[in-house]
């Protein structure tokens, strides 16, 4: 027997869950466009899409975000620090490759430096992910060794039935216990069978990229010039990505006062490596793509034991010109063989 | 395909005969309808090209990349109209020599596709002032009316909306065949005229920024609306500077390989009707 | 770290009355960068500048801003004052707080809040100011002269006879200008022929002077010491370098009735003709449009009469190109078309004339031969009203200004006519007599107590025939009554206009001009015969309406600005010129049209085998006048000009 | 804050002209309303639609950019250069919802004080009546407040 949440009731779980402190978000889409966005009622959820295209990071490494306000007085300056929002949030609806990323990102904020505008926020979100019944020709989260259904990353697990009427809950984190807690008069003890998970074939033999990659021959392969001579640089595979998580610090202002911001950044555009002397010592875009490969699948494990991709095929679905990981891989457990 | 057969073969024989040292073209992609850029230089390459009514891109940026065209070798590429007007605003503002190009032009009415005549830009020119004279009716973009009904404070409200989503991953930028500079004006920060931050107010600035220096450049190809992550009409921004160059100045972005920049050159009867 | 000093002037009170100096000391005091604050009552003057300099050296400063009048006043002179002080004068701005803050507004508080602002603006672009050199730009060491009346004649030989090589360019025939019309002239009455033309002579065959008549200036391009002017020769249908002046063309020429434009109409010329007897050069000119050949092709009686055979009518109008340092621009004046003026009948009755038609009536060599003739039956007039003020200082008729001479010569003209008609009857009706110069109002006392001129202070309403009498309705203001006067010829002293093409003219070579179409001085009192563009000068009626001694002076001071700009090898010109960032630049040469002096060029940059990597737009700093307009045009930031560079503009913004 | 609005007006002018015009209406003693903060540059060919958007950003509520009439310029051909610029630029700004009201063009000559004195009063009241650009205030707020989210 296992606890079972009815769609019927999941509004009056979100009022709840709204009157016990929490911001509600989910999948929400708008004009054909889908991202994680705070909502009213359950019915504003949009939960029957493959996975939203903005990923989840978003609420927890904001595009933009100011850390002080400097003013200059004479000859001194003073500062004032922005501390991170503190308020709770629970993110209904979340896939299993976005909960991963966040679970992958975390090792990094918390290297050496505790980024405490990453922790505040994780430290009070409740990940509410639902398992994937359907996945698209993009999805590859077997293939990085994670399925429809794995649970790294998340508070809760919901399990859809049979009939697509509810959901089998299953809490797997302290906060995911007090999260159902919060809402067990809703909840009903059943055996409702579940759906079957989603089919997503694996593309690719991780494992024998991530040797060949390692492998410091092939640094300099002609495969890294003709798998990325389409790429034109832009950013919006490393702005999509779950795991990706570079940022540029910039100083915004006039005269007198002005705003220290965190802002994302990318390893495909020129600018990120350029140095003040012009030099740039990744000066082609086979290069900046052979990073990008290189950070998420050798230099990344490397520190953290974990590959930084969970395999959601954002980067694929997006790009304008049909590049992404999936192609790249594919094509290097090929030479591999 | 008749078409996509006769143009494999032509690509082919040009390989062979040496007088080109690559072809820019399309090459089924990662779903069914997705097309991808494919640079041909050789027999199997060529062999995965495809031409159908699904191949939009406007490929003519890819000729601008760093040292393709510099050993004076020559390159084909398969353009559509606005990709032949682009090559075309690229030859007139000295980034390449159309000479070194070999164009295999092409159109699609619904899914039918047909070539159209000539190789060199030059030839492409009457063929482009009659697009100018009478335009394909599509019609024009239902929203680009519904914006001009708005009054100001609306239709700021409805940009600060579509804005307030730019992530600013500058994919409009590099997906565009005339944002060829080595850096742009957004990257110089002494001083920093751009907002870098992609809060909306600086998604506002590098918006009109961008339309700004399109303005009398952009052909209309689409690559910037398509390649939007966050699905932002950007056509509309550039179709409407193209209606007022046209309208003010008479200027069709594209016309010829020697055509001078709207912004760069003036007549003395200008019209001004807003000045005080 | 910047180390600014900032100066602020209370201009006596022309500052200090509106805006709070003290406080605003304070304020700006407490700017980032500020090491120096202080006020004074009078920065630009001796005491003043030394403090400056003083504070300067004390406090080895990196920057300095003078808080004071407009830079168009005295960046030049603080710049100056910074240099001497060992500071590169280049690091000196100006914040403008008196022309644009103190004496346009009202408000004490909002004044001084305005004054905070724009010397913060200032502060802010003065931190990013570079240290310049001035640019040396060859000087081409001749001279332009545009009109050939008085003014340009004196202007021309002033520079000869320094030396300096002079084009002197008349758009009529001869040369004269509205001088060579005259009779006698006020106050000394020596006759304008005798004083005018050994100098038109002495033009005609100095070796330094070109002569060019009956040309005009088509085109000037290029700036100070490097002009570029296309002269349009007209074609005279004779070969001036054959034809001796001898005159039997005009005798000829079947074509008598033409009106004669020298003799204001009340002559006759032919055809073929010179403007008066004295002209230099002394060749003639056809009229197209009056001659009989040019109508049907038959005529030629002019050619067959010429032994030298220098008629030839085919000659084209031709082109000369010069190579020009400075421009004296010395175009004259006209005199106002009165037909605005119905109530006086001027074009109606034949015996109303305008003041230069009474010259060419009391000229010997006049179509009267000098006698006062009335133009309608030719007899001497009995009583002759002079009508001053017909067209000046009357708003309604847009010309606002007094025309300045025109008390004089009516004075005279009623002289003249007291001396040749000694029975005749003057009356004068005046405003105000205006007779400020040197011998002036004596000469009007003469005109009323000798020749008993009757002046009659009031204006004239209407001017009608009545029994073959010009019956002139004023009013005499003194007495209190109106006044009516039987007169026999009525003579209007018209307003002094401009040329009716100086307007296009200064467009042509990029001068500015006030609202009437005078051409404006750089400034009234300091630099009147400098105009707005460096190395054009202004000499003469063209500038405003003057008369001949002041015509006269002004041409010398020209002549003398002319000749400094020659002294030197080289001229040292403003640094604030564009230059490129070779690294950035895409090569799409949109600059290269966009500049309206062609200063900028595509360069090569080659690798070591001399193959061409790139080219690149490069700024020619000799030919660069500093617009700016490139810097817009550009997309990618690639091309900055010195002076107002983008980091200059962006913090002056910044700071407000 | 007095209780009516004070419109902040950033105007950018060429030095040949419209400064010189603006100097004019101080020598003349001419009064006009202290809201407008002038920037000089050396000719209208010089200014930048991006200063438009700076002077945006610093809050301004009206933008005033003057220089001389066609045919005066100082360096020929600056303003018809400028002149298309702006055309082009307007017509983007209004397509962008920033109403052409805020942003006014004009030429004002080396003699024209009077004028010079005249527009700032206009321009002045016509922004007061429009009242504060409350729209791109909005979005300058939002830059400098703490993430929300």
């Amino acid at each position: 027997m296992t606890r079972i949440l009815f769609s019927d009731k999941l509004d009056n779980c979100v009022t709840r869950w709204q009157s016990a402190g929490f911001t509600v978000i989910g999948p929400v889409t708008k004009d054909a466009f889908s991202s994680y966005t705070a909502v009213e009622h359950a019915s504003d959820f949009d939960l029957g899409i493959v996975l939203p295209d903005r990923s989840l990071k978003e609420l927890f490494f904001p595009q933009t975000e100011p850390m002080l306000r400097y003013t200059l007085k004479q000859q001194s300056i003073n500062t004032e620090d922005f501390t991170p929002p503190s308020g709770k949030k629970l993110i209904f609806g979340v896939r299993p490759c976005d909960a991963a990323g966040l679970s992958i990102d975390d090792p990094l904020f918390g290297w050496d430096y505790k980024d405490e505008y990453w922790f505040q926020r994780r430290n009070n979100s409740v990940i509410v992910t639902i398992a994937c019944t359907k996945a698209d020709d993009f999805c590859l989260c077997t293939s990085l060794k994670l399925a429809p259904d794995s649970t790294t990353g998340s508070d809760i697990l919901l399990r859809p039935l049979e009939n697509n009427n509810g959901w089998h809950a299953e809490e797997l984190t302290d906060r995911g216990r007090e999260a159902l807690l919060a809402i067990e008069e809703f909840l009903q003890e059943g055996s409702e069978p579940t759906a079957p998970m989603a089919v997503v074939p694996e593309m690719f033999d991780l494992d024998t990229c991530v040797a060949w990659l390692q492998n410091p021959e092939n640094f300099e392969s002609k495969f890294w010039k003709d798998i990325s001579m389409r790429c034109i640089g832009c950013g919006s595979c490393t702005y999509l990505c779950p795991t990706c998580h570079c940022f540029d610090i910039q100083d915004e202002g006039d005269t007198y006062s002005g705003i220290r911001r965190k802002n994302w950044d990318s390893c495909s555009f020129a600018l990120f490596t350029m140095h003040t002397s012009g030099h740039n010592p990744r000066s082609t875009q086979s290069a900046r793509w052979r990073q990008r490969i290189m950070h998420k699948f050798n230099y990344f494990p490397g520190k953290f034991s974990v590959n930084s991709c969970s395999g959601c095929g954002r980067c694929s679905r997006q790009c304008p010109v049909d590049m992404g990981i999936t192609e790249t891989l594919q094509k290097i457990s090929t030479l591999h063989s | 395909m008749i078409t996509q057969e006769k143009y494999r073969s032509k690509v082919k024989k040009l390989l062979a005969d040496g007088s080109v040292k690559m072809v820019i073209g399309y090459s089924p992609g990662s779903t069914a309808d997705r097309r991808r850029p494919l640079f041909i230089r050789s027999f199997e390459e060529a062999d995965q090209l495809v031409l159908d009514s699904n191949c939009i891109a406007n490929l003519s940026g890819y000729l601008v990349t760093e040292g393709l065209l510099s050993d004076e070798k020559r390159v084909a590429i398969f353009l559509r109209p606005e990709g032949i007007r682009s090559l075309n605003i690229l030859a007139a503002e000295s980034q390449l020599n159309v000479d070194q190009i070999i164009i295999f032009g092409f159109d699609s009415i619904g899914r039918e596709v047909n070539s159209l005549p000539g190789e060199h830009a030059d030839e492409f020119s009457e063929f482009i002032g009659s697009i100018k004279e009478n335009p394909p009716e599509k019609s024009r973009e239902p929203l680009l009316y519904q914006l001009e009904q708005m009054n100001p404070q609306e239709r700021f409200a409805f940009w600060k909306e579509e804005f307030s989503r730019c992530i600013k991953c500058y994919a409009c930028r590099q997906s565009c065949p005339m944002c060829y500079c080595r850096r742009c004006v957004v990257d110089s920060n002494q001083p920093q005229w751009v907002n870098t931050s992609s809060h909306t107010l600086g998604n506002f600035e590098w918006n009109i920024v961008r339309a700004f220096h399109l303005a009398g450049r952009c052909v209309g190809c689409g690559n910037c609306d398509r390649s939007c992550p966050v699905n932002i009409p950007l056509r509309l921004i550039n179709a409407k500077m193209s209606e007022e160059v046209l309208g003010s100045f008479n200027h069709f972005a594209g016309m010829s390989t020697t055509q001078e920049p709207v912004l760069a050159s003036f007549k003395k009867e200008d019209s001004e009707t807003f000045i005080l | 770290m910047a180390k600014i000093g900032v100066f602020i002037c209370h201009c006596g009170e022309n500052i200090a009355s509106k805006v709070d100096c003290t406080k605003l000391a304070a304020a700006i005091g407490e700017h980032p960068g500020v090491a120096v604050s202080v006020e004074y009552k009078y920065f630009c003057s001796e005491p003043g500048q030394e403090s400056v300099k003083k504070a300067i050296r004390d406090n080895n400063l990196t920057g300095v801003i003078i808080a004071a009048c407009s830079p168009r006043m005295h960046e030049a002179t603080f710049r100056k004052v910074c240099a001497e002080a060992g500071l590169n004068p280049y690091l000196c701005e100006i914040a403008n707080i008196r022309e644009q803050c103190s004496w346009v507004h009202t408000d004490k508080d909002m004044a001084t809040e305005k004054a905070m602002d724009i010397t913060r603006s200032m502060i802010e672009k003065v931190k990013r100011n570079n240290k310049l050199q001035p640019i040396e730009v060859p000087v081409t060491r001749r001279a332009l002269v545009i009109g050939g009346g008085v003014a340009g004649i004196q202007a021309a030989l002033d520079i000869a006879n320094a030396g300096q090589e002079v084009v002197l360019v008349e758009r009529e025939p001869s040369l004269g200008g509205h001088m060579s019309q005259l009779s006698e002239t006020f106050p000394t009455l020596d006759c304008s022929q005798c004083i005018l033309t050994p100098r038109m002579v002495e033009v005609a065959q100095h070796p330094k002077i070109r002569l060019l008549t009956y040309a005009e200036v088509e085109h000037v391009d290029g700036f100070i010491g490097n002009f570029k002017v296309k002269i349009r020769m007209k074609s005279r249908y004779v070969n001036r370098d054959v034809c001796t002046g001898c005159g039997d063309c005009m005798v000829k020429c079947p074509v008598k009735k033409i009106s004669s434009e020298f003799d204001c109409g009340l002559g006759k010329r032919t055809a073929i003709y010179t403007p008066f007897a004295q002209s230099v050069p002394n060749i003639p000119v056809i009229d197209k449009a009056s001659c009989i050949y040019f109508k049907n092709g038959k005529c030629k009686t002019c050619m067959k009469s010429c032994q030298i055979n220098a008629i030839n009518f085919d000659m084209q109008d031709e082109f000369i190109d010069l190579e020009i340092g400075a421009i004296v621009v010395a175009t004259g004046f006209q005199i106002q078309n009165t037909a605005g003026y119905g109530e006086y009948g001027y074009g109606k009755y034949p015996d109303v004339i305008t003041g230069l038609q009474f010259e060419r009536l009391a000229t010997a060599s006049g179509p009267t031969s000098g006698k006062i003739l009335r133009p309608s039956d030719g007899k001497e007039p009995e009583t002759v009203v002079f009508i001053q003020c017909a067209g000046s200082r009357d708003p309604s008729k847009g010309v606002r200004y007094c025309s300045k001479i025109c008390c004089m010569y009516t004075a005279k003209h009623a002289m003249l006519y007291a001396h040749k008609v000694h029975h005749g009857k003057s009356h004068v009706f005046y405003m105000d007599i205006r007779a400020a110069g040197k011998g002036y109002d004596e000469f009007t006392r003469r005109t009323i107590e000798e020749d008993d001129a009757s002046y009659v202070r009031g204006r004239v309403s209407k001017v009608w025939l009545e029994n073959g009498k010009l019956m002139v309705r004023g009013v005499d203001t003194l007495l209190g009554r109106p006044v009516t006067i039987p007169a026999d010829m009525v003579v209007l002293a018209t307003a002094m206009v401009p040329q009716p093409n100086a307007i296009e003219f200064a467009k042509t070579i990029g001068i500015a001009y006030d609202e009437y179409g005078y051409y404006n001085e750089a400034h009234l009192k300091l630099r009147p015969v400098e105009s707005s563009s460096a190395g054009i000068f202004l000499a003469g009626a063209c500038q405003s309406p003057k008369d001949i001694p002041d015509s006269i002076a002004q041409a010398s001071a020209s002549a003398s600005k002319v000749l400094a700009l020659f002294s030197k090898e080289t001229l040292e010109r403003e640094p604030v010129v564009a230059s490129t960032n070779e690294a950035t630049c895409a090569g799409c040469w949109g600059c290269v049209l966009a500049c309206p002096y062609n200063a900028i060029e595509q360069k090569d940059i080659l690798d070591r085998s001399g193959r061409i990597i790139k080219s690149v737009a490069s700024v020619n700093p000799g030919l660069c006048q500093g617009c700016g307009t490139c810097v817009t045009f550009c997309r990618s930031n690639s091309i900055d000009l010195a002076g107002f560079t983008e980091k200059q503009i962006f913090a002056e913004m910044m700071a407000l | 804050m007095s209780e009516t609005f004070e419109p902040k007006i950033i105007a950018f002018v060429c030095t040949y002209c419209t400064y010189a015009g603006a100097d004019l209406a101080g020598t003349s003693r001419l009064k006009y309303a202290p809201n407008v903060r002038l920037i000089r540059l050396p000719c209208t060919g010089r200014i930048s639609p991006m200063f438009i958007l700076k002077a945006l950003q610093k809050g301004a509520d009206g933008i005033l950019i003057s220089g001389c009439h066609p045919g005066d310029c100082h360096f020929t051909h600056g303003n018809y250069h400028a002149r298309r610029r702006w055309m082009v630029f307007r017509s983007l700004l209004d397509f962008m919802g920033i109403s052409t009201e805020r942003v006014k063009f004009s030429w004002i000559s080396a003699a024209e004080g009077g004028k010079f004195a005249d527009l700032i009063n206009n321009v002045t009241e016509d922004i007061r009546k429009l009242g504060p650009f409350d729209q791109y205030k909005e979005l300058i707020r939002e830059t400098e407040a703490p993430a929300t989210l």
